[in-house]
């Protein structure tokens, strides 16, 4: 196994959040805000962890595992496209209500670079959601990042313009409402590879393409996966991907692992 | 004040909530939610003579009010539990019971004799029931044969507490359950998943790697319950029942069918502390029922 | 345009939706939500040689996604069927199926016997699988050889399509399928009930007068499935599936596992009009996705 | 089996229902008022008939049924008490959310009643519910009708002032903190026997004392049982009671029964 950088393990827990906000964005992204219910720090958390999310309105067995959208001292963002059982029905929790939550879980994008270090982060569709917590965890330490974005249309100012308040944003758009018309992986910006490490999120297609690009052209790279899990935990074994080391979960050995350690 | 201690035969635990096989890792995965030794024990996940690499992704579907597994009894083998996981467990205040799978029945018994000289590994769990391996697993525990076969040779080479898990993918699991019992057997844990099978219409695959898989949870609470009752009937050694335990309710609902400890599989998953909550509610069931020891309600169906 | 009509060897049906026996009455209870010759065809409650009374109550709990029953077979018998319900139903234009049980073998030949000279009744279902009867039922659909007897007997006497019903109770659902099919069943039908128990632990007693009982609704489907692609896998008579059909998506996993038809049970109760809806739902996802013909679909898996 | 008064049968129908008000009692009790979403009119229900409520938000399988306690042309009134996991759950349908409800279920009560008839109905706990669309129904035909009503403790003044304004209410609580101190069967009212027909919904041991009474005293009476159901239309055969002509349907035969019927 190629190491990510050293991450010092973060206690689980299960905590009792609440929802602040829960908005439906105008592309049918759903926003979601919530603060811990009894008043307390939310845990710490790293960009490119996960949560498990109990959506009991959902009429679903299993809990249901979210990137971080955005994570501070009080409040825990998630952005989810509502298109299963369990997310579209995390659209009827309003202000106020409770949502049992098991974080942090996984194991997050690297994030000690060098000041040389040019970090090119690629999110596609709703992907975008971890790179927004990466992209303010490089800013915060002074890292070079630049954000690449693949939509299928025209995506949200609400997200855009917090990217674009902390790193240049190239958009793509598969029908060009907005920005470049194309595939993340055609974007000049990508293409250009001015940039030494990239950090990838996004639909199996574009991720796998991108693998090959940043193969070809040996730029490292970590992508974060999103298989199908039971307990987030690394008990029930059910989200392996068969990577260089043979079957390993992606909720502990990932979600995000280095280009050279997947077998795509 | 409540007595939980539960007796399975020669085996004592301070409570009878144990962990199901393949549903909470070796505890340690666990251990930020609960402290362990509040257990009765945990049975850590399916250990086989050789490395396994387990099947495909996919591995898992949610059904209603269940799910089904093909995770096939990965895991690093015998020697890798021995040397790098027993150390960091076996000093816990806690039984912890190793789960013993394999294809062949030497497999079985070489595995069980590689455990034996560990101190503090007071029981195995013998999975005779696994529908999710090609050989062996549940081939094993169809047949009264089958059963009595595998269990006799283990039998031979262990020496201490000797649980047999059974597969409910039969016609009648007592026979099952009385050829164990024959073979050896100190205990039977029942049941291990119901085979099963989803498929996803849109795309026209299965949802499973491996087509059919393993039932578990809510779903199948009442056919475990059922077979539970039917066993603890007809066996003299104690009954560990299991299948879609949630609640203290549940697990209530297997001790008045007759189990004198129950497993919390599928429940893990979904909440982390489910194993404490259960011991916690069970106690509170006795409290308010002013029963002493579960003694009182073991089997009173 | 999708054409749903459905052969089963023998008989046509206009679209696979049936309705399971003991759900659907004899579908008059149903014709106030839906009408009937909407149906491919329904299944009339299980009828015997004499009235029974069936089980004491009570005779039913709900279980996580599923329901358990104990009715045992309440009917009025053949005669009451024949005299009073046929006139009824008989002129509708869906098929009309009735369900045979018994308790003996004769009592299965001579029910069945009884009904052959009924014009529009094109088939029976010889229900070998109720769990609920102390004698007969699902002991008949335990063994192939008990199987094999029933059909026989009833194939003697019984000219048009002979549907098979099966129990999931088994080690070998298919064993008993291939005896059924060489005794001259024209199609199998499966699954019935699981045998399932739930236990109201306030008041420590089970939740049915007869203890166990059979189980059906979602939590079943994905045995259901897997024991349907199975069996359809293994004979080569129409394979009939049915375990917690609710929806359309439900109905298309059991035609891709290999069904030919599907039957409602459980979800009768819920949804009165799920048959209806389920029908609409299937030629909603044939046009979406360019299936002219379910044949396209069916065993894909 | 001795008929009911004929009632001609109505067509059962799936409704879709939106709560216009949903109350808790400060007796526990819940007070759910219905009205049919599509704006047209209720289906007509008879008194003693009963509905079944798919309670989505309660995550079971099964619809619920649950008696009548009013109905007209525009609203259906249900009064539940939140004991089990469904009925708990109806608690969190708040105004403007939909129910869907099959209606209307079962036999009623006898309302073909003769001037010289004097009707005694008997409630106990929740049981009280059907007993006042009976009354109203009994009312507003002219017939002679009383009321009583056991409770465990001092019941909700939203319930008894409904039945004081129609007819007159007898109250009787296990603790005496309102009305009569004891059991129905042993209110003054219920023992002088100045009626020719009772009509009773109460809990099972209440009702069999009753049925004692009744039966002892030679006055005619019904009784209107829940027993478990799983379907509500005759179809599953669950919910049979044991009568003089063997198991019936509760919820095609009954709920309502006459004594004569009844096998206790």
């Amino acid at each position: 196994m190629v190491p990510l950088n050293e991450q010092k393990p973060v206690k689980k827990q299960q905590l009792d959040l609440r929802v602040r906000s829960n908005e439906l964005l105008p592309s049918g992204l759903l926003h979601l805000c919530l603060e811990n219910a009894l008043g307390a720090e939310m845990p710490a958390m790293l960009p490119g962890q996960f949560v498990e999310v109990a959506v009991d309105k959902a009429n679903v067995l299993l809990n249901r595992p979210y990137s971080i959208y955005n994570c501070t001292s009080d409040s825990l963002e998630l952005l989810v496209a509502p298109l299963g059982r369990a997310s579209i029905a995390l659209q009827k929790y309003i202000k106020g209500e409770h949502l049992r939550v098991i974080a942090p879980l996984g194991h997050g994008f690297s994030t000690e670079f060098n000041t040389t270090d040019k970090v090119l982060l690629i999110g596609g569709g709703v992907g975008i959601a971890p790179l927004y917590y990466q992209a303010r965890t490089l800013r915060e330490k002074g890292v070079n990042v630049e954000v690449v974005y693949g939509s299928r249309t025209n995506p949200d100012a609400r997200i855009t313009d917090r990217f674009k308040a902390i790193a240049p944003l190239h958009i793509c758009t598969d029908d060009g409402s907005a920005g470049f018309k194309g595939l993340v992986t055609q974007h000049p910006v990508t293409q250009a590879c001015e940039y030494n490490f990239a950090q990838v999120c996004g639909p199996q297609k574009m991720m796998e393409s991108l693998h090959k690009f940043v193969s070809a052209h040996n730029i490292n790279a970590e992508f974060s996966l999103e298989n199908k899990m039971a307990c987030g935990l690394g008990a029930c074994l059910c989200c392996v991907e068969n990577t260089t080391a043979g079957n390993v979960c992606v909720c502990t050995s990932g979600p995000v692992f280095n280009y050279k350690e997947l077998t795509w | 004040m409540v007595d939980l201690t539960t007796r399975l035969g020669s085996l004592e635990l301070k409570n009878p909530v144990l962990t199901a096989s393949g549903t909470f890792g070796y505890g340690l995965e666990y251990a930020d939610f609960i402290n362990l030794e509040q257990l009765g024990g945990f049975i850590v996940k399916g250990t086989t003579l050789e490395p396994r690499q387990g099947n495909p992704y996919p591995r898992m579907a949610e059904t209603p009010a269940g799910m089904l597994n093909a995770v096939g009894l990965q895991n690093k083998g015998v020697h890798h539990f021995i040397e790098q996981i027993y150390p960091q467990i076996a000093n816990l205040n806690t039984q912890v019971i190793v789960n013993v799978s394999g294809a062949k029945i030497e497999d079985y018994a070489a595995c069980a004799e590689l455990l034996a000289p560990l101190a503090g590994i007071e029981a195995i769990e013998l999975n005779v029931s696994c529908p999710n391996v090609k050989q062996g697993g549940m081939a094993f525990g169809t047949t009264p044969d089958g059963c009595q076969s595998v269990v006799e040779a283990v039998r031979k080479v262990w020496p201490r507490h000797l649980m047999v898990k059974l597969s409910p993918n039969v016609t009648s699991v007592v026979d099952i359950a009385l050829a164990a019992e024959s073979a050896g057997a100190d205990s039977i844990s029942l049941i291990n998943t119901l085979l099963g099978m989803a498929i996803d219409v849109e795309k026209r695959r299965p949802m499973l790697s491996t087509v059919t898989g393993g039932l578990s949870g809510p779903a199948v609470k009442p056919v475990a319950v059922r077979m539970v009752w039917q066993v603890s009937k007809n066996v003299k050694v104690p009954v560990v029942g299991l299948g879609g335990i949630c609640t203290a309710a549940d697990a209530l609902e297997f001790i008045m069918a007759g189990a004198s400890a129950i497993q919390v599989g599928t429940a893990n998953f979904v909440n982390p502390a489910a194993t404490v909550d259960i011991i916690n509610g069970i106690t509170e069931y006795c409290e308010r029922h002013g029963i002493k020891n579960l003694d009182e309600i073991r089997g009173c169906i």
